[in-house]
């Protein structure tokens, strides 16, 4: 629209707009963060002291969904066993966009004990990009909340951005994954 | 009385007015649960920052289906609430708001959600849509048996039932249809899909039925929907049982009682198989309905 | 049998009786295994299935390397008489094949498959021992051999990251009362939520 | 001026030429049976809503005919779903065996029809309604299963040889065969018998409680293109009888008349028939509820909504009534779209079996609408013609506070939703099975045409009713019932008043606001129909994720225990009668031949002896 005297010109971009939109987005995000608990290994434990009573995650505006759908954070809990990271690569391509990765625990770090085993992977940032860790075998649930909180600070300072990295080096990603699993879509014979 | 664009507008206020109170209800009971349950509960408007949170996000679609159906039961629904009267005197359009106006607009927002729900190809959504469909089939028949009486007495048109009870010597129906009020109690507790009779949305079993495949702006609307339709049928059970309304203030005291009574007694139970529902539904609360309509219809006994 | 007869016993009895046992060990009143010769393996787990032991629980492999053997663990319940037997066999580790046990039991289709996945024992007679089952995408030497190396395996599957051998200690230089304020508005902003 | 006799002639004509057309070839002989139809029907349209038809007209010297409100409502109905169907022939026809004789039968049962409704004595709808019942017993077997003909023939014929004895009874004490002088001579105990004899005859055609066994047998296995004619059209004919007996014959006085206020004033009959008609309603919908087959499970649910229609007529107000006559336009126009939509899949796919389909949508979306749109008419939901006449009803029952027919009428209500949504989950949506995803296509043209003409007709009934209502309050003036009192938006009841319209126009409003809320939002990602939350499984067969068998277990395992007492109580029936058949047989034909010779002497003599007495 051409300007006139009375309607200064709007010289905000289009790219700003969508930046202002997105940060009243990340307000909504942080706020609201719905888990995903892939209960892999034994930091699952830790987490339904920080669901109940004793430190209550939904004063945080954190719950558990059903779905990956639904979810924003796929919480990985321990360790992941070659079988369980096909899962985990599909249940995250699933998730909706913006999602998060919160990893508890020293097996997705590093491999933790388990870093000599043929079917439990080391790092689990190759197949998949991570947003927090929370180191410690097991982290106890004051770290988990740390963890989560940290996650909200990096969505609020616009670095929590492994969805998009998992875009930009979607090859990368997946030489890995198909350097570990093969294929990382399997056929066999009971879904076939 | 004739039509204008005011009605309608009047209409979408009511749909929105109804979103958010129910959405900050919803909240204020998530509180309610969390101090109960002795933590600290959620801020009490979380389910906005939820809502918001879902539409801002990027979804995901299984094809024209799934969103028309979305479109379509939000749709339904807000046509819905739209006839909802707020008060005695406040609503959109007149005496038109027919009691099953809302029973059956009601229902092409289900429609619409189970077609989406079906449409995606998920397993579990179309079992949940089995069960919901079921637990309609259970909770809607002793409901209606109680409102044949209540539209007996006083008229289908729910401000007409409401002026009913607010006239001079008149109950209302909780205290006049005393076994009524316990149906539809009940039945309001099926309707909103609470504890015992949560059958269909049973997400460590079925993964929340329905909605098991949606996800950002779609679920956000489903949210939005199921605001609304909570809404449409706490309100409902003000109006027919509560009398009504004659200011908003008293509105939302019952409202708000009503609906917490309902979210306390859906925290203390566990989940009913879903044969286990309909042969609830069609034990006592049928008995206790035929016997009231019974004692209002031919004995005429209504205090 | 007589009444006086120990359930242990009474396995030891039919199982003696009917092969030649090699070794016998008792672990308690409700565990026995016998150790038999490979051909006689399908001879006895028959007459023990007829004598009640008819649930196969299990069926494994364990690698001696230095024997150049594969101990094959079959593994059978009885309701009524609480024992669990194992029968075990050992087999040559070179070219290990076991005729499949299938038509006795079978419930140990997938034991088999699973054995010949972790062991590449061959059960000829079981139509799709061959078949993946829990490893999938498997391109190496069984992983429950012992000769297979799990550690070269995972550095060779697994990328790893480098890790620089300098690291920083964050708070260096920090005072501790300024510590202790960051630690205090840590706990803040945890109680509260809010940052 | 249209005359009924000329449009009987022509349609024998047309028949006669169709065999010919047909034989030659069968898509020409199909075209040529849309024109006929299409002819009776302009023809129909164009002079009846006037009251013009020509009846005078003396060509055939027994024949007479006359034109009633009701007569032309219920005929135009069903000519224009005659008309509708007609539009599948070219498509369908070729594949029967006895092709020719298809547009035949179809042809001359239309005439059957119109024979029927036009009819000014009873001698003759008799005659024309056997005439329907033949001819449609021929075009049945042409379908699945033979045995469904009999089953429709035992049934239908017992209807009408009941009805034959009510009107030979009814002659007996009029002197004549005329309809509204044999009506209003009857009393007392004839008027009983009469009553009940055409309620046989109603509820056999009807395929309500207890004579609904033939109904699922019948649309089920009938050709494709004769389902929707069965089910939206002939079983209106039970209507039809219905009207003359519950409406015109009170053969009782009220039944429970509390002196100081307006409950039931029903007489015993009529109240008997609502039972019944309850009955049917609550035994169809949970028949439905379990089928496997589209076309039985649309076949449960017309038994239910004959049910509907029995309630109506048995209440006796002119607001039931009235809702009665909009059920039978209602409910015509959802079958026959509901048939005609899965006739249309059928002929994609080849099956009708609800569990052997699925993800119908993505091929053939507009068929999906058009059943859509009538399975919300069908579950009563506005803004769709069933609720007109389903609100109607409850006003009625309401009114009357009819505690136990309510909840037969509610549970109906809500069980058809059960219902009509598992064909649409499991036959249109879910998944896209691996063996429809090529071969599958949208169905032709002049398939398509006819379907949205009834999902606009659908459309219509349910937001603009006040044109029909105002015809069928001519029918209730006609029965000497006070007429519905509507203006052109709102129907005012008892309890409330509606305005259909206002409903659509919301509904239409909220789903704009739903729509732009939609589409300011974020670009949703498209996935495959495959790619759903499996909890981490990869699964790559579309059976494995597609839920369509047994999809009410939990809810039929409560009743599938009760669900054969009515079958096994005629299996047991046909059984007994073979037994009596062959009992008969032994005593005339045994190996003496003297036997026989011995009855037949027997016979004669007694016969001979009767005479002289």
């Amino acid at each position: 629209m051409k300007s006139t005297k009375f309607t200064p010109e709007r010289n905000i971009s289009k790219a700003e707009t969508d930046r202002k939109w997105w940060e009243i987005g990340d307000f909504f995000r942080r706020n609201s963060l719905w888990l995903l608990m892939y209960c892999t290994g034994c930091c699952a434990i830790e987490l339904p002291p920080a669901m109940t009573s004793a430190y209550d995650m939904e004063r945080l505006g954190m719950g558990p969904m059903a779905t990956p759908r639904q979810a924003d954070i796929l919480l990985v809990s321990g360790y992941l066993s070659l079988k369980t990271l096909r899962r985990l690569i599909y249940t995250y391509e699933q998730m909706s966009e913006p999602r998060y990765v919160v990893a508890l625990g020293s097996c997705p770090i590093n491999g933790g004990i388990y870093h000599d085993s043929h079917a439990v992977i080391n790092q689990l940032d190759q197949y998949v990009p991570v947003d927090v860790y929370v180191a410690g075998c097991m982290p106890n649930t004051e770290a988990v909340m740390n963890g989560f909180v940290d996650l909200m600070e990096q969505i609020k300072n616009k670095s929590a951005n492994g969805w998009k990295k998992y875009h930009d080096n979607y090859e990368w990603y997946r030489q890995n994954q198909i350097q570990s699993l093969g294929e990382v879509d399997v056929h066999d014979e009971f879904h076939d | 009385m004739s039509i204008t664009i005011l009605n309608f507008l009047i209409g979408l206020g009511i749909a929105f007015f109804g979103f958010v109170l129910q959405t900050s209800i919803a909240g204020l009971n998530r509180k309610i649960v969390g101090r109960l349950q002795k933590r600290v509960g959620p801020r009490w408007y979380q389910e906005f920052l939820d809502i918001f949170k879902l539409l801002s996000k990027r979804a995901t679609s299984h094809g024209w289906i799934f969103d028309f159906g979305v479109i379509m039961a939000l749709g339904g629904i807000i046509a819905t609430a739209m006839f909802m009267p707020l008060t005695s005197t406040f609503n959109a359009f007149g005496t038109y708001d027919n009691f099953f106006i809302f029973v059956y607009l009601l229902a092409v927002g289900m429609l619409g959600m189970a077609m989406s729900a079906s449409g995606s190809g998920n397993p579990w959504a179309s079992i949940g849509v089995m069960r919901a469909l079921t637990t309609m089939l259970a909770y809607e028949v002793p409901f209606m048996i109680i409102i044949l009486t209540i539209i007996k007495i006083a008229g289908s048109s729910l401000t007409g039932i409401q002026l009913y009870q607010q006239a001079a010597g008149n109950n209302w129906f909780l205290i006049a249809l005393p076994l009524g009020g316990i149906v539809g109690f009940i039945s309001l507790m099926g309707m909103l899909g609470k504890k015992p009779f949560e059958t269909y949305i049973a997400p460590a079993e079925i993964a929340s039925g329905p909605m098991v495949e949606y996800g950002g702006k779609q679920l956000g609307m489903l949210f939005i929907m199921h605001e609304i339709t909570v809404f449409i049928e706490v309100s409902l059970f003000v109006h027919l049982f509560l009398g009504g309304a004659t200011n908003i203030f008293i509105f939302i005291l019952k409202y708000f009682l009503v609906y917490t009574l309902a979210n306390l007694i859906s925290n203390v139970n566990g989940r009913f198989k879903i044969d286990q529902v309909v042969t609830f539904f069609y034990k006592w609360p049928l008995i206790l309905a035929i016997v009231q309509a019974f004692i209002a219809i031919y004995l005429g006994w209504v205090i | 049998m007589t009444n006086s007869m120990t359930n242990v016993e009474f396995v030891q009895n039919l199982v003696k009786s009917n092969v030649n046992v090699l070794q016998e060990h008792i672990t308690d009143q409700y565990q026995v295994h016998f150790v038999v010769e490979q051909d006689q393996v399908h001879y006895i787990l028959n007459i023990l299935k007829n004598a009640g032991w008819i649930q196969m629980s299990y069926l494994s492999a364990i690698d001696w390397p230095e024997e150049n053997k594969f101990e094959l663990v079959y593994i059978v319940f009885n309701w009524e008489k609480p024992v669990y037997v194992q029968i075990r066999t050992k087999i040559d580790r070179e070219n290990p094949v076991m005729n499949s046990i299938l038509p006795i039991y079978p419930g140990s289709k997938y034991y088999e498959r699973e054995c010949h996945e972790f062991f590449g024992v061959k059960f000829p007679g079981n139509p799709d021992y061959e078949k993946q089952l829990i490893l999938e995408n498997w391109d190496d030497i069984p992983p429950m051999r012992k000769d297979f190396d799990p550690e070269a395996y995972s550095k060779r599957k697994f990328p790893q990251r480098e890790y620089s051998e300098t690291y920083i200690v964050q708070s260096e230089g920090k005072s501790k009362l300024a510590k202790m304020e960051a630690r205090k508005q840590r706990a803040e902003s945890l109680r509260g939520g809010k940052k | 001026m249209a005359n009924i006799e000329l449009l009987l002639l022509f349609l024998l004509a047309s028949g006669i030429v169709s065999y010919f057309l047909t034989k030659w070839k069968s898509f020409v002989g199909s075209v040529f049976t849309i024109f006929s139809t299409m002819f009776v029907f302009a023809s129909l349209a164009m002079y009846g809503f006037s009251g013009q038809l020509d009846t005078t007209v003396n060509v055939i010297p027994v024949l007479s005919f006359a034109q009633t409100n009701i007569g032309f409502y219920f005929a135009i109905i069903i000519v224009f779903v005659y008309l509708m169907v007609s539009f599948f022939h070219p498509y369908f026809v070729g594949e029967y065996k006895y092709k020719n004789s298809y547009n035949v039968m179809f042809l001359l049962s239309l005439a059957g029809v119109i024979g029927t409704f036009f009819a000014d004595n009873f001698i003759q709808l008799f005659f024309a309604f056997e005439f329907i019942v033949w001819t449609s017993m021929l075009l049945i077997p042409m379908g699945k299963s033979k045995k469904a003909a009999v089953s429709y023939y035992g049934f239908s014929a017992a209807g009408s040889f009941a009805m034959l004895f009510g009107i030979l009874v009814m002659r007996s004490v009029s002197g004549s065969f005329d309809i509204d002088l044999g009506l209003a001579s009857l009393a007392g105990g004839q008027a009983t018998l009469v009553f009940v004899m055409f309620l046989v005859a109603a509820f056999s055609k009807l395929g309500a409680f207890p004579f609904h066994i033939w109904l699922p047998e019948a649309h089920g296995n009938a050709p494709h293109p004769f389902s929707p004619v069965l089910s939206g059209a002939l079983v209106k004919l039970g209507a039809f009888v219905a009207v003359f007996a519950i409406l015109r014959i009170m053969p009782s006085t009220p039944l429970i008349d509390f002196a100081n206020s307006n409950l039931p004033h029903i007489p015993l009959g009529q109240y008997a028939v609502v039972i019944l008609g309850s009955l049917s309603i609550v035994f169809g919908t949970l028949m439905a509820i379990k089928e496997d087959d589209a076309k039985k499970l649309l076949a449960y649910s017309s038994m239910s909504h004959g049910g509907y229609i029995l309630v109506a007529f048995g209440i006796m107000t002119s607001q039931a009534v009235a809702g009665g006559f909009y059920h039978i336009l209602a409910h015509a126009l959802a079958s026959a779209g509901a048939f005609m939509a899965i006739a249309a899949v059928a002929k994609q796919t080849g099956t009708t079996k609800m569990s052997e389909l699925g993800g119908m949508i993505h091929k053939m979306p507009i068929t999906y609408i058009v059943y859509l749109v009538a399975i919300i008419s069908m579950a009563g939901i506005p803004p769709m013609g069933g609720f007109i006449s389903k609100w109607l009803i409850f006003q009625a029952v309401i009114d009357k506070g009819m505690i136990f027919v309510a909840i037969a009428v509610f549970f109906g209500s809500i069980g058809s939703f059960l219902y009509v949504f598992r064909p649409l989950a499991a036959l249109f949506l879910g998944q896209e099975l691996r063996e429809y995803k090529v071969k599958v296509k949208e169905a032709p043209f002049l398939m398509l045409l006819p379907m949205l003409i009834i999902t606009a007709l659908n459309v219509y009934t349910g937001v603009i009713p006040s044109a029909i209502l105002n015809f069928t309050n001519g029918m209730l003036v006609d029965l000497g019932l006070a007429p519905v009192s509507i203006t052109m938006w709102d129907i005012v009841g008892t309890t409330g008043t509606l305005n259909p319209a206002l409903i659509a126009l919301v509904f239409g409003f909220g789903v704009v606001i739903a729509f732009i809320i939609f589409i300011v939002l974020k670009k949703s990602k498209k996935v495959t129909l495959m790619e759903t939350y499996t909890a981490g499984n990869f699964v790559h067969d579309e059976q494995l994720l597609h839920y369509t068998k047994d999809f009410y277990a939990p809810l039929e395992r409560l009743y599938i225990k009760y669900t054969t007492i009515m079958k096994e109580f005629y299996e047991t029936l046909a059984v007994k009668v073979k037994e009596i058949g062959r009992f008969g047989k032994y005593l005339f034909m045994n190996k003496f031949i003297g036997t026989t010779i011995l009855w037949i002497i027997a016979i004669l003599l007694f016969l001979l002896v009767g005479e002289v007495l």
